[in-house]
């Protein structure tokens, strides 16, 4: 889960690193009197999505009336699917210099890494594509995490004079105490710029949480759907890995992976998927969840036809088989399902699928290509 | 390989409902389950098997394991696995899925350290078909045979190996690496272990989207010497950029990951990519072996 | 450094082990009261050593008169060269099992390690070799120190019921973080008492305090000579490693070792060593540190000769010579002094003793069978 | 051996009084300094060595080194050595005196895991006369020769090896595991390092009061089927119980570590024990070699 800026911010803080003086604004009335008191500010879009400056959600404001103007803009906006509906309006910071610093993890080494650039401002994959030289990555163990010879390290390399390795230092060691104390996957700081007197200061934060970790951090769990459309969040309160699509075959799955494959399948026989819905969440698909899924998508409009395609290991076919049925019988929806069932009770399964009347198939490519047909209009 | 007939296997959290469905399932399939653990359960017995409060006294009792199966909570997974570590068993299977990833992190940093092998977490684990079974895969699905099965997922790996089975070609031996974006073993290492392998003449290679595993894979592969020969299906072809599709792991972002740069890293290393599953016997029979 | 019991206990208790209710008591009077107050008592001196029990530091009191008369004699003792300034006067507890619990560093294995045993009150040292199927010995990396596994491993060997490892979780955590926070070396519970009720409490508690971590801890720097004879604490106020010996030899050397073999040595040809003092302290040893410690043994009435035995490496002879020559001038001592000089800069030195009619050996052997002659009457 | 004339060598707090001066001693002694770091120090020159502000450009700009020695003080060596060994150098000497017992035991065992050799802390370093030396020890004492000494303590190594020089014996490498109660290497690790040297045909164990090295030493040692001949030699026989004379390892306690448990448990393994240091070169000659 992705923290919202001015909440990262607000972490940032409490772990020693330096933010830029800041308000949190609902309204462009808000936004007139923060620049009144702040002088020449910044604006920014506060969605939980990247890239949100080329999509209007960064405005420099002189003055309040601009600042009124430019806020009662934004909070019209949508940015990549999110509703803007708070700003944060920042004190603009005189920069001499502007920097890359974050911690994430290295998935090749099985390590934490520090990655830290000359350069700020810009989206790592676009430095590391660009200007790879600008760029240190250095490992360490995910047990120690800091220690002060990766500031030393770090500061050397881009460059900052001596006098500055010790707010380094702290800002290093803060990554890593946010990272342990939030479960975060990330912690960037994009751009740390060096201010006019020489000092470190975080014009940007972001903090993705480890969406496993959040049953230890109560108060970040109620925000986990917010990146979410209003679809995937009624999904995913279900219990549901739920990804909206364009398409209009609805597809149910266990596992990722062959979710995935399903969907793929759809494509490669002309369909287009409506969405990802894998009704896996570790102790395999009990007859409910299935029941919920199948509802879920006969009850979307957009789908034409639902598409279950179980392979069973801890998932035990007949009890998928009931929950299909079920699902029909209690929304009564005539829409066709397809239902490709191998695994665990296999044949019990099939069993109580055909005699509710359904089409059942062991073979995948024959269910994917039936349930093609039948969204262009072949009949079931 | 990495374990036969004679493995010794121990099952962490074996009175949970899936630890004590599998066990019955591995037994029956052959799998030397000596011992189970269950903090407070001990003393009590699962489809026979004696269970214990800790490792060290499952150890103790029955002279030692080979291999332990961890299908202990993600919440208490972290602590179940170190204490697999520091009782010096060498290969843990991980099923659990959901594991906070800093504890995934340093329990896979770690174990490397000291010489374990890590499959997974969020594994179906692994299957030397006719041999013995450590994890939860379907095994009715995997015939023995010539191919070697190395998987990012669970269910498609399953397919996978019903279409080698069916085809004739059967399974030498599949391992799920994990669909967690930090994982025990990596395709290189898991390939390695199959190029030791007598039974195993070619290999597949089930990956997805997200992350670099298949592309530092082909990478390794085009390099090498002596080979055998892989196939590849990668899923996600279809998926949106940014979005999270289900596995931790399969997420496509810092420009790493989209299906089209692990397909072009594998094609451009000799190793042809599926277009769908049902294609992998026909491509490796096309091998000409 | 090792703490006083009840400071050890004011730890525990703040990580949440629990202790028997006490008071610190420095009169006979205040024993008084205190066990008017508790009831049936424990009165214990706080002596930083161990075996106190042996040597009557340890009495049960069921009266405030009785806690007076005892806590009286105590507090006149000495046990085992401390004077007894403190008493622990604690609320006796009734007590089902005694355990013993630690945690330390293991060499061998280069790791920490959690040390538990069925048996408690008895010594370490004495249970490993009496009952060592009493015993078990989990080692720990230390970056992990503990993790839940540990206290399960521990409580079931020990027979502990299920209810109770919640209980054995918390005094471990509790032990490694008291481990970290202090910079302990050991930290020990000795008896851990299962009361009558079933809920452990510690009835003894043990800290030794790494002396190279003390500057990150000034509150308990300042304690660090109080287990030191007052030779010993006044040696080692000027930087000496000293230790008072009961002979009449004075030894000087350079580095642990070296001072250990020319003691050992003088032993060997029939003398008494009187003192052991390692100049040494990290950088070499330099003109004013030799001058301190020569003058320090020249003053001690017990010195009938001082025998110095350097053997530079970090050490310069010159600088050596120079301060033992200075020591002599500015004490205007007669007491005579063999010095035996290897190393850096090795011909200046020896130059500037024979200049000051000082006896100079390159020979160990030679200088110490000379310094035990002359400790027996021989001349200079 | 563990070093020799090509050895390339960082020294990590190359700029202080300490380091400064014995770089100077070693370049002249002939060891291949190459690079040396003190952090802000960065761009000066030592004795005509070039200084870094890191290790990480240090090993850039010189090419890489086999070894680095430490003089960093005590409260920053913990940070230093794990630099170097994240940096990958294989062998450290680690000459610091009075690290904090927990940073001393958490590098080294991290050192362990990875692969690492740590000499020290807490040591004068070591020395292969007519080759190099990586420390302190005065070299001038160590000629060339057929003994190979091990020791837990500083200068009375260097009185050792000054006997064995003067008795024509000679040193043939010089190793001081370190004086603290947590050491990088322990006499069994340097023991089998002395087995693989062709040039050593002797050992001396140095040890001291304190501990179970020696005890361990010896009873490995009588395990061994073939073996090069030891003679030991023990301080602190006249040393006073639970006091810890200067090194922090010189304690006795625990029922470990008395000098009567470690020349019996030395005896009793075939290996003489020396009543003085001078007797070590005539028990060496009575072994009739």
């Amino acid at each position: 889960m992705r923290l919202l800026e001015y909440e990262a911010k607000e972490i940032f803080r409490r772990y020693g690193i330096r933010t830029p003086e800041g308000v949190v604004c609902r309204t462009p009335q808000e936004a007139r009197e923060a620049v009144a008191k702040l002088g020449s500010s910044v604006i920014k879009a506060q969605v939980p999505v990247g890239g949100r400056g080329l999509a209007g959600g960064v405005k420099f404001a002189e003055s309040p009336d601009e600042a009124y103007r430019l806020a009662g803009e934004m909070l019209s906006k949508e940015i990549k699917g999110s509703r803007v509906e708070l700003l944060l309006v920042e004190k603009k910071v005189c920069v001499s210099r502007e920097l890359y610093l974050s911690l994430t993890v290295d998935r090749a080494s099985r390590s934490l890494v520090y990655i830290a650039s000359k350069i700020g401002g810009v989206e790592i994959e676009e430095l590391a594509r660009k200007n790879p030289e600008s760029l240190v990555k250095l490992n360490t163990n995910p047990y120690i995490g800091f220690s002060p010879y990766i500031a030393r390290t770090i500061a050397s390399f881009i460059g900052l004079p001596a006098e500055a390795w010790g707010e380094v230092e702290r800002i290093l060691a803060g990554l890593y105490r946010i990272m342990v104390d939030y479960d975060a996957e990330l912690v960037e700081i994009n751009p740390l710029a060096v201010d006019c007197s020489g000092s470190l200061i975080a014009l940007d934060a972001k903090i993705l949480v480890d969406d496993n970790s959040l049953f230890r951090h109560p108060d970040l769990e109620k925000l986990k759907y917010r990146e979410l459309t209003s679809e995937e969040r009624s999904a995913r309160e279900k219990g549901f890995t739920y990804v909206s699509l364009d398409g209009y075959i609805g597809v149910i799955g266990n596992g990722a992976g062959l979710t995935m494959a399903t969907m793929d399948l759809i494509e490669y026989y002309g369909g287009k998927p409506a969405n990802f819905l894998d009704v896996w969440s570790g102790g395999g698909a009990s007859r409910d969840r299935v029941k919920e899924a199948v509802r879920l998508l006969l009850e979307n409009p957009r789908v034409r036809v639902v598409l279950v395609n179980i392979f069973g290991g801890m998932t035990r076919c007949d009890e998928v088989a009931l929950g299909v049925k079920q699902a029909i019988e209690e929304t009564g929806s005539k829409k066709p399902v397809v239902v490709r069932l191998m695994g665990t009770n296999q044949e019990e399964g099939v069993r109580i699928l055909r005699e509710a009347g359904l089409l059942v198939y062991e073979d995948v490519d024959e269910a994917v290509r039936r349930a093609v047909e039948i969204s262009r209009g072949g009949g079931v | 390989m990495i374990a036969g007939k004679n493995t010794r296997v121990l099952v962490q959290g074996i009175t949970g409902k899936e630890g004590s469905f599998h066990t019955k399932l591995m037994l029956e399939y052959g799998t030397r389950i000596v011992a189970g653990v269950t903090p407070g359960k001990g003393g009590s017995t699962v489809h026979g098997v004696r269970v214990f409060n800790t490792v060290r006294e499952a150890l103790r009792e029955t002279g030692g394991v080979d291999a332990s199966v961890v299908f202990v909570p993600a919440r208490a997974a972290y602590d179940a696995v170190l204490e697999a570590v520091e009782n010096d068993i060498k290969l843990i299977v991980v099923v659990t899925e959901g594991i906070p990833l800093l504890e995934e992190l340093r329990i896979v940093h770690y174990a490397k350290l000291k010489g374990v092998t890590i499959v997974g977490p969020n594994t179906p684990g692994l299957i030397v078909p006719g041999e013995t079974k450590l994890g939860i895969m379907p095994a009715n699905y995997y015939k023995p045979g010539v191919v070697a099965v190395m998987s990012r997922s669970g269910t498609l790996s399953y397919e996978v190996a019903w279409q080698l089975s069916r085809s004739g070609l059967g399974v030498s031996v599949a391992i799920g690496i994990g669909g967690d974006p930090v994982t025990g073993l990596d395709f290189i290492e898991v390939y390695n272990m199959f190029l030791e392998d007598p039974k195993t003449r070619y290999v597949v290679l089930v990956g997805e989207i997200g992350g670099d595993l298949e592309e530092r894979f082909a990478k390794y592969y085009s390099g090498l010497a002596e080979k055998k020969p892989v196939v590849a299906y990668i899923a996600g072809r279809s998926a949106p950029r940014e979005k999270r599709m289900g596995h931790a792991g399969a997420i496509i972002s810092m420009g790493l990951g989209d299906y089209e740069s692990k397909v072009k890293a594998l094609t451009e290393s000799g190793i042809p990519v599926a277009r769908k599953v049902s294609d992998i016997p026909s491509l490796l029979k096309g091998l000409g072996v």
